[in-house]
C-alpha cells in the first residue's frame, strides 16, 4: 500500500511540475495577452490540483488533509474565475490579440 | 559568514531603497510606496531577529522544544496593522491636498504655495 | 521529502517568472495576470512549506492567500472598469 | 541536502529586493501599486519561511489585500502617471549609500542569523516560552503575548487605529453611496460569473474569519487577522454589488459605534480587573481560577481587537471609494 502511494505521489509531483513549469514558460515567452492568459489559466489549475494531491497524500488522513482540500476547492473556484473576469475586462477594455486584424472592428 | 548576515544586507538594501524613494520623488503617492518599502523592510529585519534555527512557529506542541522567538512576532502583527492605518491617514491627506492644490506632485505644490 | 522540496524549487522559478512579467508588461492585463499567477504560486508555496515543517497550522495561510488574492484581483478590474483609465502603457 | 527553508529565504528576499527596485525605478503608479501587491506576498510568504505565521497571517490581508486597494482608490483621484523630474537625484543616492554603508557595518556586529543564543532570544523570550503554558495555558504563544503579557501595547495599537480611522473620516467624510436606481455598477453587472462566484465565496470568508477569531488561540489567527479578513468580505461585496448595498448591510453609522464599541470593551477589561482587585488587564483575577481568568480576558480583549479592526478597516474603505466614484460619476451610473 505504501509504495503504491509513494509512486502515485511520485507521478503526481511530476505532472505538477511539468505542468507548472511549462505554465511559466507559456508566460514567459508566449507572443500576446490572451496566449500568455492561456499558458497561465490552463496550465495551472491542473498543476495546482496535482501539488495539492502529493500534499494530500503526503499528510495522509489528518485535519492537515481537510485544510488541503479546501485549498484545493478554493483555488479551483478561484483561479478560473479570476482568469475569466481578467480575459473579459481585457476584451471589453479592446485589447487586441496579435494576428487580429485592426480593421475587423472591436471585438 | 555571508548566510550569517545576508538577511540583515538584504534588509538594509530594502531599506535604502524605500528611503530614497522617499526623499528622491516629488509625487507624494510615490513617497508614500516608499515609505512602505521602508516599513516592510523593518518588519523582515525584526522577524530575521526573532528566527532561531531549527526552531518552529512559536504554537506550543508536544514533543517540541525549540521555537521561534515570540516576541518580534507580536510587535510586528500590531505594527502591520497600526501601519495600514496611518498609511489610510496619510493617503487621505494626500486626497485632501490634491482638492486644495490640484496636484500631488511637490514641485507644483511649492510653486502654488510661492505664488 | 525531496519531491516536496523540488515542487518547493519549481514554485520559486514560476514566482520568478510571473516578477519578471510584471516587471516588463506591456500591457496592464499582463502585469494583473502576473500578479494572479504569483498570488496562486504563493498559496502552493505555503501549502508545501507547511507539509514540509510538519506544521498543518500553516495551511490557514494558504487559505487567507487564496482568498485575498482573489480579492485583489477583482479590486484591481474594478479600478479599470470604473475610471475610463487608457489600457495601454504610455 | 540544504534545508529548504533556507532555499526559500534566500531566494524570496532576492525576489524581494529585484521587486522594491523596480518598484523605486518605474513610474507607471498602477504598475508600482500592482508589484507592491506582490511585493507583500512575497514579504508574507518570507514570514512563514522564518515561522511567523501570526505575522504572515496579517501581511497577507494586509500588504496584498487592503493596502493595494487603498492606494488604487487614491490612483483614481490623483492620476496614474507620475510626471516630476527628480531633484538632487545624485545627492540623494549617495545620502543613502553612505547611510546604507554604515547600517552594513553596523551589522558585523550583529548575532549570526538564527543564532538561539542572541540576545534577542535569551532574555524574556524564553520567559514567554517556558512560563506561558503554565501561566495562560493556551498553545499560540504569540496569542498569549499579545493579548495578555503585553496587553498595554496592544491595548495602545487599538486606539491608534481608532484614532487613524477617526482622521481618515473627519479629513474625508463619509458620503453615502449613490442612490437606489443608478447604483448597480453597470459593468460590473455585467460579470454574472464573478457576482454568482462571490455570493458564494462571502458567506465562506465570515465564517472563516469568526474561526480565525476563535481559534487563535491554538493556531495562527486572532483578533487583528480576524477583523482584517471580515473587512476583506464586506469589501468584496461593496465591489460587485455597489457602494450603496454595501452600506445597507454595513451601516456607517453602526461601523463608527462598533469602531468605539471595540476599544472600549477593551479598556473596560482593564478596569473591571482594577475593580476585582488587580492591576489594569490582569486578567488573572476575573475568575477564581487564574488560567480561567488569563482565558476570559484573552477572548474578550481578541473580540474587541476583532471588532474595531474589522469596522475601522470598512470604513477607511468606504470613505476612500465614496471619494473617488464621487470623483468618476459616469462610473457608477
Amino acid at each position: 500500500m505504501d509504495t503504491v502511494i509513494t509512486i502515485a505521489s511520485g507521478v503526481f509531483a511530476v505532472f505538477g511540475i511539468v505542468l507548472i513549469l511549462s505554465g511559466g514558460l507559456g508566460v514567459m515567452r508566449l507572443p500576446d495577452f490572451y496566449s500568455r492568459m492561456h499558458a497561465a489559466g490552463v496550465t495551472e489549475t491542473l498543476a495546482a490540483f496535482f501539488i495539492v494531491l502529493v500534499l494530500m497524500l503526503e499528510v495522509g488522513w489528518s485535519i492537515g488533509l481537510f485544510k488541503l482540500l479546501f485549498i484545493m476547492l478554493f483555488v479551483l473556484i478561484t483561479s478560473p474565475t479570476a482568469s475569466h473576469a481578467l480575459t473579459k475586462a481585457a476584451r471589453h477594455g479592446r485589447l487586441r490579440a496579435e494576428g487580429d486584424d485592426p480593421e475587423a472592428g472591436s471585438p | 559568514m555571508i548566510m550569517d548576515l545576508y538577511n540583515y544586507w538584504v534588509v538594509i538594501a530594502l531599506m535604502m531603497i524605500g528611503f530614497y524613494s522617499v526623499i528622491v520623488r516629488g509625487n507624494l503617492v510615490k513617497k508614500l510606496i516608499g515609505l512602505n518599502i521602508f516599513q516592510t523592510s523593518v518588519f523582515i529585519f525584526y522577524i530575521s531577529v526573532g528566527k532561531v534555527d531549527g526552531g518552529t512557529a512559536p504554537i506550543l506542541v508536544d514533543g517540541v522544544t525549540l521555537y521561534s522567538n515570540p516576541l518580534p512576532h507580536v510587535l510586528i502583527l500590531t505594527a502591520i496593522v497600526v501601519g495600514i492605518a496611518t498609511l489610510a491617514l496619510a493617503l487621505a491627506l494626500v486626497v485632501r491636498i490634491k482638492d486644495a492644490y490640484g496636484t500631488v506632485e511637490e514641485e507644483e505644490i511649492r510653486e502654488i504655495d510661492e505664488q | 521529502m525531496a519531491m516536496l522540496a523540488a515542487i518547493g524549487a519549481a514554485l520559486l522559478v514560476v514566482m520568478a517568472i510571473a516578477i519578471a512579467r510584471a516587471l516588463v508588461g506591456p500591457t496592464i492585463y499582463d502585469r494583473i495576470l502576473a500578479v494572479n499567477l504569483f498570488g496562486t504560486k504563493t498559496v502552493l508555496l505555503i501549502a508545501v512549506v507547511s507539509v514540509l515543517a510538519g506544521r498543518p497550522d500553516y495551511l490557514d495561510i494558504a487559505l487567507v492567500y487564496a482568498l485575498i488574492n482573489f480579492i485583489s484581483i477583482i479590486g484591481v478590474l474594478r479600478y479599470f472598469e470604473y475610471g475610463g483609465e487608457p489600457t495601454e502603457d504610455r | 541536502m540544504i534545508d529548504f527553508a533556507l532555499i526559500v529565504d534566500v531566494v524570496v528576499l532576492a525576489l524581494l529586493l529585484v521587486t522594491a527596485l523596480a518598484i523605486a525605478r518605474m513610474k507607471d503608479l498602477f504598475a508600482i501599486v500592482m508589484l507592491s501587491g506582490i511585493y507583500g506576498l512575497l514579504s508574507a510568504a518570507f514570514f512563514v519561511s522564518l515561522d511567523a505565521v501570526d505575522v504572515a497571517f496579517t501581511e497577507a490581508a494586509v500588504g496584498a489585500g487592503i493596502s493595494p486597494l487603498l492606494f488604487l482608490s487614491v490612483l483614481k483621484l490623483t492620476g496614474r502617471y507620475e510626471n516630476s523630474s527628480h531633484s538632487h537625484a545624485l545627492f540623494a543616492l549617495l545620502l543613502v549609500v553612505v547611510t546604507g554603508l554604515m547600517l552594513v557595518v553596523g551589522t558585523l556586529d550583529m548575532p549570526a542569523f538564527g543564532d538561539p543564543g542572541s540576545p534577542a532570544s535569551s532574555h524574556v523570550a524564553v520567559r514567554y516560552l517556558e512560563e506561558s503554558a503554565r501561566e495562560i495555558d493556551i498553545p499560540n504563544v504569540v496569542t498569549s503575548v499579545l493579548a495578555s503579557y503585553r496587553g498595554y501595547d496592544t491595548f495602545g495599537e487599538a486606539v491608534v487605529i481608532f484614532t487613524a480611522a477617526v482622521g481618515v473620516l473627519s479629513l474625508l467624510g463619509l458620503l453615502s453611496g449613490p442612490r437606489e436606481g443608478r447604483e448597480s455598477p453597470v459593468r460590473m453587472a455585467d460579470h454574472l460569473v464573478l457576482r454568482l462566484i462571490s455570493e458564494m465565496l462571502i458567506p465562506l470568508i465570515l465564517l472563516f474569519a469568526l474561526y480565525v477569531q476563535f481559534h487563535g488561540e491554538y493556531g495562527p489567527g486572532g483578533g487583528f487577522q480576524a477583523g482584517v479578513i471580515f473587512a476583506a468580505a464586506i469589501i468584496l461585496y461593496s465591489m460587485l454589488f455597489g457602494l450603496h448595498a454595501a452600506q445597507s448591510v454595513a451601516r456607517p453609522a453602526v461601523l463608527r459605534a462598533l469602531a468605539a464599541i471595540g476599544v472600549l470593551v477593551y479598556g473596560s477589561v482593564g478596569v473591571v480587573s482594577m475593580l476585582s482587585g488587580g492591576t489594569f488587564l490582569d486578567y488573572s483575577v476575573l475568575s477564581d481560577d487564574p488560567v480561567s481568568g488569563q482565558h476570559l480576558g484573552i477572548i474578550v480583549i481578541e473580540l474587541g481587537v476583532g471588532v474595531t479592526v474589522a469596522s475601522t478597516m470598512i470604513l477607511i474603505f468606504f470613505a476612500f471609494t465614496s471619494r473617488s466614484d464621487a470623483a468618476h460619476p459616469e462610473s457608477s451610473r
